[in-house]
């Protein structure tokens, strides 16, 4: 083959290469946002995950008018100034006068609950009789009882199905991952490269770090499940999936970061220990600023790892989707469990075979990572233009 | 007068090749020593001796004694305060990536020095000491990697005078600049030459002749000779020295 | 010079391979929306494609015992298998292919009636009734364990409420089999203002049964909240044991083993286990028998199963 | 004005004190694999050593058995690793290729504005979680894949490798790209100097020069191609035994066997689990080792 007709395949060969692996991206964000996409609304970014059930007693003592836009179908109480509507197969609240007695609805505890539109009400209890709401329940005897002037016990569930819960406790993750990876990670780099001498010990320390590198994440989960769920007795918790993280993390950390450091020329070293300048003084006033721009990669590396970590979590964090609030304090506590958002997806395709909800988590995981890529770009290139 | 480094049975070795080979030398103060010899003859790794620049080689062993106005620098001495008064320029010119002010001040502020007054006097007197004053003196907070290949020697030249040396290392410091910017460099030596004790390593024996008083020929990590420059250049003792000068090896 | 002929060459032969995956990929996606047009395969001559739970998994361990394989010198299970792991996963699986068989717990099929079809078993309807008379025998118990000292005021009320009538009903009505007959209704009175988290988990296929009990209970006790961890019927009785759990949930019977540390255990409910095929599957009855013969590799072929 | 050169004692303890600190968060991840080996190889290797209090199982069963069915007593991982062979050399060789190519592409031939497309959209698939991978394998590998295949599932040996080649695609590219870019431009000026053309370069002179980043990719794409679990249990079919015989065939790896069964595990079971896990932990070691040396000899010479 002459030299231009080979030249000519390999050139083909190249692109078709780019092409492959631009196109599989688009093939895989592709099909993630069609399935997912429906999902995504601000309840399923706010909402909580669970949906929740209360009992509210209601007591009315006005009329209340219809507003004009209200469809036929819906059922309107002027007793207490609300419309609801079937849908499928539950009556869902669709409108709610502005002093409608259900804005102070109470529970069984005398606690103040938010009722909103959409909330589905599930049965209505008046005046000794109890009445289940749903597709085959006779819609005159629903408009009967809510219209009965006396205390009334209703049955509002909030409907769930938002990763709020998962979202704040990624983010916790996030924090706690970081803050522990990313010191050690770039102190022990700091070490590799400017303190180290060639032998055993920098040997034994490579080796070590390129083995953590190579540990697959589900051998970390289970390690993470022996260590810190169970000996050190942290339970399933965020702290514990942090720490297990911490570990998974380090080598990333470590390689970016020596990466970083190894880019600064050895000259500026030079020079300023010419001037008189010690190890400490070159090190934060010539190096890190200069390798800032690759340890930022490193830690934006690490946060994407996280946010897409599952297998390391599976046995660490737990798998119900709640605030990692405790309950007693009401405050946050590293020590609660709590769910990722892709442990959540997995759990979705597995246990509910629910493509749809795994693939809306990870249309808000894809924005969050390519934001922070971008943000991640855009320092850098501002530190590297402010250095040159 | 008293010799400003003297130096006494040198040798030095990088793992177990030997670059240097008992050498014996004064350099004396206040004038400009030019180390001359072919491309690998130690002279550079010398140089390095005279401010301990080599132990960031791991593999560097000295013996033998160097003394800086009597004190030997390879007892257990501050090195960062043996470096303040050797100051030393590279032969690639490697300013900071910082502004030309900050590039200055590194050294003063790595010493402690923080008084703003102080440290403006420092890098005005520098520069002006360098040459380079009136070329830089309205954008002193520009990034001093814009600056032309002979303004960053100048001003690496400048950061090592802001430390008050006593003694100004020079590693071949116009071999990578052009002849204008070249002859501005040796002009700043004859002003250097007042005040400090300069010992440069140069590849030109023409820029030996022109700027110094005294010349060390090194060959194959020996001192083969030192003596007056236009004593080494019109009559040298040695044979070997002749040659290379003659341009007949090396 | 070799590190880059052999990469070169390897290169030429495999992206064109991956070439024709990516385009072949590509058609797919358009031509998925019109997968019913393409003719599958003539479903009686097709192979059966046999799926099952992962070792452990409460399910599977009740329907290998009730069936009568697998187990100490028993026929074992077939070798080409396709295991997955979670009710959830077998029914979307045997909802995509034609030819494929698994089971599930009722709560499931209750869960994804259109997608996939339950079978009958020995002419049996696989229906909550058929098992509480005894006719439908696949199904198995769900297990709530616990420690007795572990507990506090709020378990002991979920415990009651869960075996009240009440508790039943909300049972029933997610799919599960109760013998409602004798019980009577939760008496709230006794227990004034109930607050603690309850800290529950264990088997992955009891979990929606114990939220949809749990969600009541908090809404009858609006200061108690709860918390299940679907970790597995064995981490649900393991926890239980040391204290991680207050309730521990199974979806299998609970082994003697299991019980010598002074374990508590209290029948929640009967789920019946669903032989589930694809809609477009023609067979619609499979007898005990004829389960055992498919799930061991005796039987491979649907023809064999069709009237 | 002399400057004395006393030593400052301050000055110097702070150095120490500086360098204790930097020394021992290097230690740290000496100090993290030693108690991951503790952890994992004290639970998984018990079973193989009597006085086991959940009984004990033949080491050799254990490596070479070919079926995994707990609830019958057997444990066989014999049939995953080999699997898990093929799975990981299946991704290589096809991925490899590719990545390189690409990589080459971004660095090399690309113009300026489509590499400053292309290199992000490399960077993003990085950044999809594994699992989003297994749900798209779920949905569109495995349907595609039983297009051709002569068994009625889609789950295959075949399946596990296109979803493990678009994994690793990322890690290498991102590697190697680097790498060539470090190549001196020198060298490439030198091979064009002499009448070589874009692609010759390349091939003869850039490539090589960067062959320590090109290995170096290498052995993060086989890491990182034996260690996925997530991207691959939903597509592998994961059968109880059996050594592919096809590439349409369906497979359980080393990883996905931990995955399916930890949360059900208990006892003897549970223990054997972890020696899975030492199992993967040893052929990690064994693919550090063995690229290790090929690094070091075949590196920047």
């Amino acid at each position: 083959m002459s030299r231009k007709v080979k030249d000519q395949l390999c050139n083909m060969l190249i692109w078709l290469s780019a092409a492959f692996s631009v196109g599989i991206l688009v093939l895989v964000v592709g099909f993630i946002f069609s399935k997912g996409w429906s999902k995504i609304s601000l309840d399923f970014l706010f909402n909580d995950y669970e949906s929740k059930t209360q009992y509210v007693t209601l007591e009315s003592d006005q009329a209340y008018q219809a507003p004009a836009s209200l469809s036929e179908s819906a059922l309107f109480s002027e007793n207490l100034g609300v419309a609801l509507e079937l849908k499928e197969d539950h009556y869902e609240i669709v409108w709610m006068d502005k002093e409608s007695p259900l804005k102070e609805a109470t529970n069984n505890a005398d606690e103040k609950v938010k009722i909103s539109k959409g909330d589905c009400v599930q049965q209505i209890k008046v005046s000794g009789k109890s009445l289940k709401l749903d597709k085959k329940t006779d819609q005159e005897e629903i408009v009967k009882a809510l219209n009965e002037n006396n205390t009334l016990v209703m049955k509002v569930m909030s409907v769930g199905g938002g990763i709020f819960p998962m979202i704040v406790s990624t983010l916790l993750l996030v924090l706690v991952a970081l803050l522990f990876s990313a010191p050690i990670g770039i102190l022990a780099a700091i070490y590799l490269v400017e303190y180290a001498k060639p032998g055993k010990l920098v040997n034994v320390i490579r080796f070590a770090t390129e083995i953590l590198a190579g540990i697959p994440s589900v051998v970390y989960g289970l390690f993470g499940m022996l260590m810190f769920v169970n000996t050190l007795n942290l339970g399933m918790s965020i702290l514990a999936g942090g720490l297990t993280l911490t570990i998974l993390l380090l080598p990333t950390m470590m390689r970016t970061t020596e990466e970083a450091l190894k880019v600064v020329p050895m000259s500026y070293r030079e020079a300023s220990y010419g001037l008189g300048a010690n190890k400490i003084q070159t090190l934060s006033k010539v190096v890190l600023p200069s390798a800032i721009p690759g340890i930022l990669v490193g830690v934006i590396l690490s946060i994407g790892r996280i946010i897409g970590e599952s297998a390391a979590l599976l046995f660490t964090i737990g798998t119900f989707a709640k605030l990692p609030v405790n309950p007693e304090s009401g405050n946050f506590s590293l020590l609660e469990t709590g769910t990722s958002l892709t442990v959540r997806a997995y759990i979705e395709v597995k246990e509910s075979g629910n493509v749809e909800m795994a693939a809306a988590i990870g249309i808000i995981i894809l924005i969050v990572v390519f934001t922070l890529n971008l943000f991640s770009r855009l320092i850098a290139k501002k530190f590297s233009k402010a250095n040159n | 007068m008293k010799p400003k480094f003297s130096v006494s049975d040198l040798n030095l070795f990088y793992g177990n090749f030997q670059a240097l080979h008992q050498i014996n030398i004064e350099i004396p103060s206040n004038q400009v020593t030019a180390l001359i010899g072919p491309s690998g003859c130690g002279k550079s790794t010398f140089l390095r001796t005279l401010n301990r620049m080599n132990d960031l080689v791991d593999t560097a062993k000295i013996t033998g004694n160097i003394q800086l106005d009597g004190e030997n620098i390879y007892s257990d001495i501050d090195v960062m305060k043996l470096r303040t008064r050797v100051g030393m320029v590279f032969q690639k010119p490697n300013p900071f990536p910082m502004s030309i002010y900050d590039n200055i001040a590194y050294g003063p502020r790595c010493q402690g020095v923080k008084d703003k007054q102080r440290l403006n006097q420092i890098v005005e007197d520098s520069l002006r000491g360098a040459a380079l004053w009136d070329e830089v003196k309205d954008r002193l907070n520009k990034s001093a990697m814009g600056l032309s290949g002979g303004q960053q020697q100048r001003l690496c030249i400048a950061r090592a005078i802001a430390m008050e040396p006593e003694v100004i290392l020079m590693d071949e410091p116009t071999s990578a600049l052009d002849p204008i910017a070249t002859k501005k460099v040796e002009e700043l030596m004859e002003q250097l030459k007042k005040k400090y004790t300069i010992v440069i390593v140069t590849h030109s024996m023409q820029q030996a002749a022109r700027i110094s008083d005294k010349t060390a020929f090194f060959l194959m990590g020996e001192l083969i000779e030192f003596d007056d420059t236009n004593k080494v250049f019109t009559n040298p003792q040695d044979k070997r020295t002749e040659d290379y000068i003659t341009g007949r090896f090396g | 010079m070799n590190l880059k002929k052999l990469l070169s060459l390897v290169a030429v032969a495999t992206v064109s391979l991956s070439v024709v995956a990516c385009e072949g990929q590509t058609e797919k996606k358009e031509d998925q929306k019109t997968a019913e047009s393409t003719e599958t395969p003539a479903l009686k001559e097709g192979v059966i494609d046999v799926v099952s739970r992962e070792a452990g998994s409460g399910t599977r361990q009740a329907f290998e015992e009730i069936i009568g394989f697998n187990g100490e010198g028993q026929t074992p299970l077939t070798e080409n298998v396709t295991i997955k792991d979670g009710n959830g996963v077998v029914a979307t699986y045997v909802a995509e292919n034609e030819q494929s068989i698994g089971y599930v717990s009722f709560v499931t099929l209750h869960e994804n009636e259109g997608s996939i079809e339950g079978l009958t078993v020995d002419g049996v309807e696989a229906t909550p009734e058929n098992v509480l008379n005894g006719d439908y025998a696949v199904a198995r118990p769900f297990e709530m364990v616990y420690m007795d000292e572990n507990l506090t005021d709020v378990e002991r009320a979920f415990i009651e409420f869960a075996a009240s009538q009440d508790g039943l009903d909300i049972l029933d009505e997610n799919g599960t089999i109760v013998d409602n007959s004798k019980a009577e209704a939760f008496d709230m009175t006794k227990y004034d203002q109930l607050s603690g988290n309850l800290m529950m988990g264990g088997s992955t296929s009891t979990e929606s049964v114990v939220k949809a009990l749990a969600d009541e209970f908090c809404a009858l006790f609006p200061k108690v909240t709860y918390e299940y961890n679907a970790t597995g019927s064995s981490a649900g009785v393991k926890n239980a044991i040391d204290g991680t759990y207050k309730l521990g949930f199974a979806s299998r019977e609970i082994k003697d083993s299991e019980l010598e540390s002074g374990l508590q255990t209290m029948t929640l409910c009967m789920d019946g286990i669903a032989l589930v095929v694809n809609p477009t599957n023609e067979v619609e009855d499979i007898s005990t028998e004829q389960i055992k013969e498919v799930y061991t590799g005796n039987i491979t072929e649907w023809s064999a199963l069709a009237k | 004005m002399k400057k004395d050169m006393s030593l400052n004692k301050r000055r110097v303890v702070l150095e120490k004190f500086f360098h204790g600190v930097f020394l021992l968060a290097a230690l740290i991840a000496v100090l993290s694999v030693a108690l991951i080996i503790i952890f994992i190889f004290g639970k998984g290797l018990a079973p193989f050593f009597s006085g086991n209090e959940y009984g004990t199982y033949s080491f050799i069963d254990f490596i070479t058995g070919l079926k995994w069915t707990p609830q019958s007593g057997e444990y066989g991982v014999g049939y995953m690793i080999v699997n898990s062979i093929f799975a990981t050399f299946g991704a290589i060789l096809v991925g490899v290729p590719i990545a390189l190519f690409t990589a080459v592409f971004i660095a090399e031939i690309a113009p300026k504005w489509l590499a400053g497309i292309v290199r992000p959209a490399i960077e993003l698939l990085a950044a999809i979680p594994s699992v989003l991978y297994g749900v798209f394998g779920f949905a569109v590998i495995t349907p595609l894949v039983k297009q051709f295949s002569p068994y009625p599932t889609g789950d295959s040996l075949l399946a596990v490798i296109i979803v493990l080649t678009i994994m690793i695609l990322p890690t290498i590219v991102a590697v190697v790209e680097t790498a060539i870019r470090a190549v001196p431009k020198s060298y490439k000026e030198g091979s064009l100097a002499l009448g070589a053309s874009k692609i010759q370069t390349i091939f003869k002179v850039t490539l090589p020069a960067a062959r320590s980043g090109i290995l170096t990719g290498i052995i993060l794409g086989v890491g990182r191609a034996i260690g996925e679990t997530m991207a691959v249990i939903l597509v592998a079919g994961n059968p109880e035994s059996g050594i592919a015989t096809t590439i349409f065939s369906r497979v359980r790896l080393l990883t996905t066997n931990i995955a399916l069964e930890q949360g059900y595990a208990a006892k003897l079971h549970e223990q054997m689990l972890f020696s899975t896990a030492v199992v993967l932990f040893i052929f990690i070691m064994i693919i550090n080792l063995v690229l290790a040396q090929i690094q070091k000899r075949g590196g920047d010479r």
